[in-house]
C-alpha cells in the first residue's frame, strides 16, 4: 500500500471540502472492506484518504410512516439488518441485508460504500432498486437526489461525480399488501458472491393474481436487479424456471 | 506522516505512532506484539484476523489502525484471565475444535462476538455467524460442537488443562533416599 | 517525545524513532537488531557494549541514542567483510582469546581501536588499552596473546 | 477384528497436548517468529509461462534505501534439486518455465521497501512458445519444457499383471470411460514461510512451517551444496500442511541465500496469491481412461487404467503420485489381472505435487465411478458389488501389497446401516439418489530411499515425567497427542505426565515427517519401542527397590509394582531419581526405532509399498435441483478402518477434515488458468468450503486391530479425502441419471448434462 495522509472530518461539509481540495488524489473510506483490498493490491493508490467514520449521525437510520426509511450512507449493513423499523416495514431489506456476506463483513461495510463501489456482485443494490430507493448526493457545490437505478452505470461504474459524497438513501414506505422475495444463486460455496441475485416485489393488485403465477411474473409491477447490470426489468422470461416461490406476504 | 493514536487493547491503553496506511492487524502483531491475531487471506474472506472493535466483530486486515483511535479492541490474548481459559477456549480443547490452530483465534473471537450478542444461539445461527471463518483442517463439525457446548453449558466445571500442577512440591535432592512406598 | 534518529551503522544508513532517554546500546540491539553489542553492567564499567562512534571507542551504555544522531557507528557486526573475519577476529579464534564470548565483541573493538593507532603495541599498552573491558573467563592472558597475534597479522598485511 | 485388549490411555478422549497454546493465540506460527535485526524478503516471479532471461539488472533495486540484499541465480550454485528428479532451481537459471517461478529476491527492512525494490529489478525477457495441456505436450513438435525430456514425458509406467487380454475376453460385460480429475490447492490458512538465519561460520538455522523437516534439510543441503549438518531446521507451529508444506518449493532456499547475503535473519512468507502461483504444489491433474471387465455375478475380472498426468514445469513428488494413482486402488478390491499405463508430462504450469490422498483421490474419482457404472449395468446394488470384490485380511494385491488387516466389509455393513441404505434405496424419491465408494490408503510408504521408519527418544525427567524427542513434527493433525498417549500407555503413566518436544533437526534423530498417513503407525511404533526401552530401565531400578524380579513388575498410573501386589510400589519419579542420584548414576533415557515391513518397489513397481493398509467406505444421499443443476448433499456417512483408534478426538477430526476437503474437491474448488496464468488466485475467487457448506455427517470407526501397529493402530489421515468426489458423482447419477466426469461438479455441468439427456 502506498503512504497516504489520513483525515477524519467531523461533518459532511468538512468532508466535501477535503474532497474538493484533494480532487484527484483523495479517496473516501467508510467500512473499508472493498477499498482496502484494492489499495493493498495497488489497484488504487490515493495520496489522501478521507474517513467518514467520525461524522456524527452519518450512520443513523430513521423511519417515518409518511417519509419512509432514511438510511444515512455510513450505516453498516448490520445496522440495517438489526433495525426494528427495517424488520417491520421493509422485510425484503431485512432479508437482503441479513444475507450480505457474513456478520463480520456486515459489521464493517457500509451501505454508502457498497452502492458507490458499484459492484454488481453484491446484494443490496437489487433490493433497494426494487423498493424504489432514491439517493442523495452532495458536494461542496450542490446537492442532488436521484433514483438509485439511475446511479448504476456499469460494472463498478456509478454516476458519482468528482467531489460528491453519497449521504443518504431514502426508501419509500411500500404499499400493503406486499409480496417480495430475494434470492441469490450460489453455485459453489454459501460464502461466494452470487452468480445471480434477484429481488422481487409484488404490490397491491398483482398479489391477487399471484396464483396465476406465470402472469404474475410478467406483471409490470415486478422489478429486479441482476448480475452485471442493474436493469429494472419489465419482463423477465429468464426467470420462469428459477423464480422463487412468492410466499412472503406482509 | 505518522499519526499518534491511542487504542485500548484488551483493557490496556496503548499509545502508538503509526503511518496511516498501517492495518490494525499489522499494528497488533508488529507494534503491540500480539501475534495471536493471524493473517490468512489478506482480503477479509477467511476470518483468521477477526478481532472485536467497540463490541463489533471485524476483520483486522481490512481495518486501518488510524481509524481505531480511541476504540476498544479485544483480541484472543485478552480472553484468558489469570491463566483461566474463557469457556470458549476450554470448549475448543475439550471438543477438539481445532487441529492446526491457525484459524482458532479468529474462530474463538467470532464465537465470542456472537455469544456476547446472543448467548443462546441455535446451531443454525452459529453456522450462519461462523461461516465467514474458514478452517481447512476440521471440516467445522467440532468447531460447531465446541461453540454449542458453551451455549448448552456442556463444558466441564472442573476443567484443568492436562492436569498441570500449580503448586508442585519439588523433591529435595540431597535428602533423597530411594525406598518403596505403600498405600 | 520521540525523536527520529538518523545515523550510519556499519556503513549503512539507519533511521528509527526513540525516546531521548534510550541508551545507544539498547538502540543498537532493539531498534537496529544488532545484538552483537552486549549489555554487561550499564554503568560503563565492563565494556561489553563497546562500539566505535565516529571512529572513537565509546561505551554505548553511557550514551543516549540521540547523541549518535547524524554520526557513524561501528559495531562488531561491521568488522567481518563478505564472510571473511577481520584479522583481529581471526586472532581471537586462533589464540583462544575467548571462552563464553560475551565480552568478546567489546574486546575485539577495543583491540581494533588500539591497533589502528599502534600496530606494534607492548603488552603493557595492550593491557592498558583493554583495561576498560572486563572478562571473567579467560584471565586475560590469551586475550593479550590474541591482540599480539592480531598485530602481527596486520603488520604482515 | 479387535483383540480384547484393555487400554488405560489409548482410546481415551484426552486433551490435546498443544491445546492451550492454540486457543490462547500463544502458538508461534512462522509469521510470529521475529528475530533481532530480521529483514523481510520478497520474491520476483516470472510473469511468463515460458521465457528466456536475457539479462537481469538489479542495480537500481540494490541502491534503494532500506534494501539489504538482492539475489539472483548468480548467488546460487545453479545446481538443480528436487524430491525425485533434480529439475528445479532456487532461482531461474536462463529460463523460467511457469508463471510465478522464482527469478530474483530482495531482503529489505520492511515489506513495502521490498516490494518497491522488486519493481526496480529490470529483467529482459524473451517469451518462448509454451504448452499448457499434458496431451498437447506429448505430441510431436510441442514446445519442450525441459530440453532433455523428449515429448515432455517425465515418467512412463506400463505394467501388466496376469493376462489382461484373456481377462477381458473372459469378462461378461466391459465398462469403459474417461474421467478428468482437477488440480486442487491445499489452502492451509497459514501460507508457506521461513525465517532463515546464517552464521558467518557457515551454519544455516531455518525456522520452517514444513511438515517434513529432515527431507527439507536433505533437499536444502543438496540445493545449497552444504552438508546436512550445516543446516538446522526448527519447526514452527504449522498452520496446516496437507502435503503442501513438504519443501518441494523454493521458499526456504530463497530465505537462506538472502540471509547469507544480507548477514541478517530473513523472513519470507508467501502471500496468498504467491501460495496459489508457486507456493504449495497442487494436486496432480489427471485424465484417466478406465476399462473394467465384470463377470455377471459382479466380480471384477479385469482392470485397465491409462493415466495422463500433468506434472507442471518441475517434478516435485508427481512421479510417486502418478504411481499411486495407477496402482494403489488395486489393494482395495480383489483383483487378479490388471494393466496400468501412466504418463507424467511436463507443461508450463505450476509444478504439481503432494496433496492429501497423493494420487488416490484422482484415481478413485475415476475407478469408483467405473465400478458404479458396472453395478448399474449389471443391475446389482453398488453396495453388493463392493462386498463381492472387497479385499480382506491376508489379501495380496497384484502389485505385491500384503494386507495384514482389513475391515472393508465391516465398513460396508456399517455404512449400509448408518445410511439406512436398503430402505432409502427402496423408497427412492425423485431427484434424490445414493452413492457409494470404497477407499484404501497406506500407513507409510517406502519411497524415500529404502527406509520406511521412524525413531524417537524418551527421557524421564527428575520429576518422573517423560519427554518424547521426535523429529516427526505436529502439523495440526494431533499426532503429538497420539504419541504421548502411546508412550503413556506403554510406560504405564498418566498421559498428563508425558510431554513431547518440538521438532528440530539438530536435537532429534532422523524422521521422515508427515506424509503417507504414516505417523500414528510408523512413528507410533518408534515411540512405543522407545517407551518400552525406558520401561525396562525403570523396572530394573524398581526391581532393586521392591526387591523383586523385574519380569514380575507392571506399571500403571505412574506406579510400578509387582503384579497382584499393588499396595507396595515405587513411583516412576522415585525410580528415575534413584537411578540418577547415586554412584554410577545415569538418567533414564531410551530410544526406539521402527522400520515397517514394506518393500522398496522394484523396476516394475512390484513390492509391498506399506506396512499396513487402512480402508474406508463413504456414502452420500444427494438431491439434485433439475432447474439449476445444484446438488445438495442431504446426508453423508463414513466408516473408517484405521485399526485401534489411539486419539479419538484427533481421529474424528481427521475424518471430518479430510471429508471437508473431499467436498471441496467434489463440488466447490477450482483454479482456472488462462495461458498458464492462474485467474483466481485468492480466497474470494478460489473458494474452500465454509461451515455452511458441510452436510450432516455420521461417521464411525470399524472394530479393527492391525497386528503390526502400535496397540493395533494404523493410518487414517488421507483416507477420507480419497473417495468423496466419486461418492457424490455416483449419487448424482442415482438421483437424475447423468454422470459428471470432470471435476469440480458444478451446477453448470449438471444442468448441461440434464439438458443433453433431455
Amino acid at each position: 500500500m502506498v503512504k497516504f495522509d489520513y483525515f477524519e472530518p467531523k461533518s459532511v461539509e468538512q468532508a466535501c471540502a477535503f474532497l474538493e481540495r484533494h480532487a484527484d488524489e483523495a479517496k473516501l473510506i467508510a467500512g473499508g472492506t472493498a477499498l482496502l483490498i484494492w489499495m493493498r493490491m495497488m489497484l488504487l493508490n490515493p495520496h489522501v484518504v478521507v474517513s467518514l467514520a467520525r461524522i456524527p449521525g452519518f450512520d443513523s437510520i430513521s423511519f417515518d410512516p409518511k417519509d419512509g426509511l432514511r438510511i444515512k450512507a455510513g450505516a453498516r449493513h448490520r445496522d440495517i439488518e438489526l433495525d426494528p423499523a427495517v424488520r417491520e416495514h421493509y422485510p425484503l431489506l431485512y432479508e437482503t441485508f441479513r444475507k450480505v456476506a457474513q456478520p463480520r463483513i456486515r459489521n464493517m461495510g457500509t451501505i454508502g460504500g457498497n452502492l458507490c463501489q458499484g459492484d454488481p456482485l453484491t446484494d443490496p443494490g437489487a433490493s433497494l432498486i426494487a423498493m424504489d430507493a432514491e439517493i442523495t448526493l452532495t458536494s461542496s457545490k450542490a446537492k442532488r437526489t436521484l433514483p438509485l437505478e439511475k446511479f448504476f452505470v456499469d460494472y463498478y461504474q456509478t454516476d458519482l461525480r468528482p467531489g460528491e459524497i453519497l449521504i443518504e438513501i431514502r426508501v419509500p414506505l411500500p404499499a400493503r399488501p406486499l409480496g417480495w422475495a430475494h434470492i441469490k444463486f450460489l453455485p459453489r460455496s454459501q460464502e461466494d458472491f452470487a452468480t445471480v441475485g434477484v429481488a422481487l416485489v409484488l404490490r397491491g393488485n398483482a398479489l391477487g393474481k399471484r396464483r396465476r403465477s406465470c402472469a404474475a411474473k410478467r406483471s409490470p409491477m415486478i422489478e429486479s436487479g441482476r448480475w452485471r447490470r442493474w436493469p429494472r426489468m419489465k419482463s423477465i422470461p429468464w426467470m420462469t424456471t428459477a423464480a422463487p416461490p412468492i410466499t412472503n406476504v406482509t | 506522516m505518522k499519526r499518534k493514536i491511542t487504542l485500548t487493547v484488551n483493557g490496556k491503553e496503548q499509545e502508538l505512532e503509526i503511518e496511516p496506511n498501517r492495518l490494525l492487524l499489522h499494528v497488533l502483531r508488529e507494534e503491540i506484539g500480539l501475534t495471536g491475531t493471524k493473517e490468512g487471506c489478506s482480503i477479509g474472506v477467511c476470518g483468521a484476523c477477526s478481532v472485536i472493535v467497540d463490541g463489533r466483530l471485524v476483520s483486522s486486515c481490512l481495518t486501518l489502525a488510524a481509524g481505531c483511535e480511541g476504540r476498544d479492541i479485544e483480541t484472543i490474548e485478552g480472553l484468558a484471565k489469570d491463566g483461566n481459559l474463557h469457556p470458549l477456549q476450554q470448549a475448543f480443547i475439550e471438543y477438539g475444535g481445532f487441529q492446526c490452530g491457525i484459524c482458532t483465534p479468529g474462530q474463538i473471537m467470532a464465537a465470542k462476538a456472537l455469544l456476547d450478542e446472543n448467548p443462546k444461539p441455535t446451531a443454525d445461527e452459529v453456522k450462519e455467524w461462523m461461516s465467514g471463518n474458514l478452517c481447512r483442517c476440521t471440516g467445522y463439525y467440532k468447531i460447531l460442537e465446541s461453540v454449542m457446548a458453551v451455549v448448552n453449558n456442556k463444558i466441564s466445571p472442573d476443567f484443568q488443562f492436562r492436569k498441570r500442577e500449580q503448586q508442585a512440591k519439588i523433591q529435595s535432592l540431597d535428602v533423597y533416599k530411594p525406598v518403596a512406598k505403600t498405600d | 517525545m520521540k525523536r527520529t534518529i538518523n545515523l550510519t551503522i556499519n556503513e549503512e544508513a539507519f533511521e528509527a524513532e526513540a525516546e531521548p532517554r534510550l541508551l545507544l546500546s539498547y538502540f543498537l540491539r532493539e531498534r537496529a537488531g544488532l545484538t552483537g553489542t552486549h549489555i554487561g553492567c550499564v554503568i560503563g564499567e565492563c565494556g561489553a557494549c563497546t562500539v566505535l562512534l565516529d571512529g572513537r571507542l565509546v561505551k554505548s551504555c553511557l550514551l543516549f541514542a540521540v547523541q549518535a544522531d547524524g554520526r557513524k557507528v561501528l559495531t562488531i557486526e561491521g568488522l567481518a567483510k563478505n564472510g571473511a573475519l577481520h584479522p583481529i577476529q581471526e586472532a581471537f579464534v586462533q589464540q583462544y582469546g575467548l571462552q563464553c564470548g560475551y565480552c568478546t565483541p567489546g574486546m575485539v573493538l577495543a583491540s581494533y581501536s588500539l591497533l589502528r593507532d599502534n600496530l606494534n603495541p607492548t603488552e603493557e599498552e595492550i593491557r592498558k588499552a583493554l583495561g576498560g573491558n572486563l572478562c571473567m573467563c579467560t584471565g586475560y592472558v590469551q586475550i593479550v596473546e590474541s591482540v599480539k597475534a592480531a598485530a602481527k597479522k596486520l603488520q604482515q598485511s | 477384528m479387535a483383540k480384547a485388549e484393555k487400554f488405560s490411555v489409548v482410546g481415551q478422549r484426552v486433551q490435546r497436548v498443544d491445546g492451550f497454546d492454540k486457543v490462547t493465540g500463544e502458538s508461534k506460527y512462522i509469521a510470529d517468529i521475529i528475530l533481532p535485526g530480521m529483514l523481510l524478503g520478497k520474491i520476483l516471479r516470472s510473469p511468463y509461462p515460458h521465457a528466456r532471461i536475457l539479462r537481469i539488472d538489479t542495480s537500481k533495486a540494490e541502491h534503494l534505501r532500506g534494501v539489504r540484499a538482492v539475489v539472483t541465480a548468480e548467488d546460487t550454485l545453479k545446481r538443480p534439486w528436487g524430491a525425485f528428479f533434480a529439475d528445479q532451481y532456487i532461482l531461474s537459471v536462463g529460463k523460467a518455465r511457469y508463471v510465478g517461478e522464482e527469478v530474483a529476491a530482495v531482503a529489505a527492512v520492511d515489506l513495502d521497501v521490498a516490494e518497491e525494490a522488486l519493481a526496480l529489478i529490470d529483467v529482459e525477457w524473451e517469451p518462448l512458445p509454451a504448452v499448457f495441456d499434458a496431451e498437447e505436450a506429448m505430441k510431436a513438435g510441442a514446445p519442450l519444457v525441459h530440453d532433455d525430456k523428449k515429448r515432455n514425458i517425465a515418467v512412463t509406467l506400463d505394467i501388466e499383471r496376469g493376462n489382461i487380454q484373456r481377462a477381458f475376453a473372459e469378462s461378461d460385460i466391459i465398462v469403459e470411460d474417461t474421467f478428468q480429475s482437477a488440480p486442487q490447492w491445499h489452502c492451509s490458512i497459514e501460507t508457506i514461510g521461513s525465517v532463515a538465519e546464517y552464521a558467518s561460520s557457515g551454519k544455516y538455522t531455518i525456522y520452517m512451517n514444513s511438515q517434513t523437516l529432515f527431507n527439507a534439510r536433505y533437499r536444502i543441503a543438496a540445493a545449497l551444496g552444504v552438508p546436512e549438518t550445516d543446516i538446522r531446521i526448527i519447526q514452527s507451529a504449522v498452520g496446516g500442511g496437507f502435503g503442501g508444506k513438504s519443501c518441494d518449493d523454493n521458499n526456504a532456499l530463497v530465505a537462506a541465500i538472502l540471509a547469507r547475503k544480507a548477514g541478517k535473519p530473513v523472513k519470507v512468507i508467501n502471500s496468498r496469491e504467491e501460495e496459489f502461483l508457486a507456493g504449495c504444489r497442487p494436486r496432480v491433474f489427471m485424465k484417466i481412461d478406465v476399462k473394467l471387465g465384470f463377470k455377471k455375478d459382479g466380480r471384477i475380472r479385469a482392470k485397465h487404467i491409462r493415466i495422463i498426468a500433468d506434472n507442471g514445469a518441475y517434478s516435485a513428488k508427481a512421479p510417486a503420485i502418478t504411481g499411486v494413482a495407477a496402482m494403489r486402488h488395486d489393494t482395495c478390491y480383489k483383483y487378479s489381472d490388471v494393466k496400468t499405463q501412466a504418463y507424467l508430462v511436463y507443461t508450463n504450469k505450476i509444478p504439481t505435487g503432494a496433496f492429501r490422498g497423493f494420487g488416490n483421490p484422482s484415481a478413485e474419482w475415476a475407478v469408483e465411478q467405473a465400478i458404479d457404472i458396472g453395478a448399474h449395468e449389471l443391475g446389482i446394488d453398488p453396495m453388493e458389488i463392493a462386498r463381492i470384490n472387497a479385499a480382506e485380511s491376508g489379501y495380496v494385491s497384484p502389485h505385491g501389497n500384503r494386507v495384514t488387516s482389513c475391515e472393508l466389509k465391516q465398513c460396508l455393513d456399517m455404512t449400509e446401516k448408518m445410511m439406512d441404505w436398503k430402505k432409502k434405496r427402496a423408497d427412492k424419491k425423485p431427484n434424490t439418489g445414493l452413492g457409494l465408494a470404497c477407499t484404501v490408503h497406506v500407513s507409510g510408504k517406502r519411497h524415500f530411499g529404502d527406509y520406511d521408519g521412524s525413531s524417537a527418544t524418551i527421557k524421564i525427567n527428575e520429576d518422573g515425567k517423560a519427554l518424547i524427542l521426535s523429529g516427526e513434527g505436529e502439523i495440526g493433525q494431533g499426532v503429538h497427542t497420539a504419541m504421548c498417549q502411546i508412550a503413556a500407555e506403554e510406560l504405564g503413566v498418566r498421559v498428563e505426565d508425558v510431554e513431547i518436544s518440538k521438532a528440530d533437526t539438530d536435537l532429534t534423530t532422523f524422521c521422515l515427517g508427515a506424509f503417507a498417513s504414516r505417523l500414528t503407525y510408523i512413528s507410533g511404533n518408534a515411540v512405543k519401542n522407545a517407551a518400552s526401552n525406558v520401561k525396562q530401565q525403570l523396572f530394573q531400578q524398581a526391581s532393586e527397590m521392591l526387591e523383586a524380579n523385574a519380569d514380575d513388575l507392571i506399571s500403571h498410573g505412574g506406579r510400578i509394582f509387582v503384579k497382584g501386589a499393588e499396595g507396595k510400589f515405587v513411583t516412576v519419579a522415585d525410580a528415575a531419581r534413584a537411578r540418577l542420584f547415586r554412584h554410577n548414576g545415569a538418567p533414564i533415557v531410551g530410544s526406539g526405532s521402527f522400520d515397517a515391513d514394506s518393500v522398496l518397489p522394484d523396476k516394475t513397481r512390484f513390492g509391498n509399498e506399506s506396512g499396513a493398509y487402512n480402508y474406508g467406505v463413504q456414502a452420500a444421499q444427494v438431491e439434485v435441483d433439475r432447474e439449476t443443476g445444484q446438488v445438495k448433499v442431504l446426508q453423508y456417512v463414513i466408516a473408517s478402518d484405521c485399526g485401534t483408534v489411539i486419539y479419538p478426538i484427533g481421529a474424528e477430526g481427521q475424518v471430518e477434515g479430510g471429508f471437508a476437503q473431499g467436498i471441496g474437491y467434489a463440488l466447490i474448488e477450482g483454479l482456472q488458468f488462462d495461458e498458464g496464468r492462474p485467474v483466481n488466485p485468492n480466497f474470494s475467487d478460489y473458494r474452500i468450503p465454509s461451515m455452511r457448506d458441510l452436510p450432516p455427517l455420521t461417521h464411525a470407526f470399524a472394530d479393527s486391530y492391525e497386528p503390526t501397529g502400535p496397540f493395533g493402530a494404523k493410518g487414517l489421515g488421507e483416507l477420507n479425502m480419497d473417495p468423496t468426489a466419486a461418492v457424490i458423482s455416483n449419487a448424482i447419477f442415482d438421483a437424475v441419471g447423468v454422470r459428471i466426469k470432470t471435476l469440480p461438479i458444478t451446477p453448470e455441468k449438471v444442468l448441461k448434462a440434464l439438458t443433453e439427456k433431455g
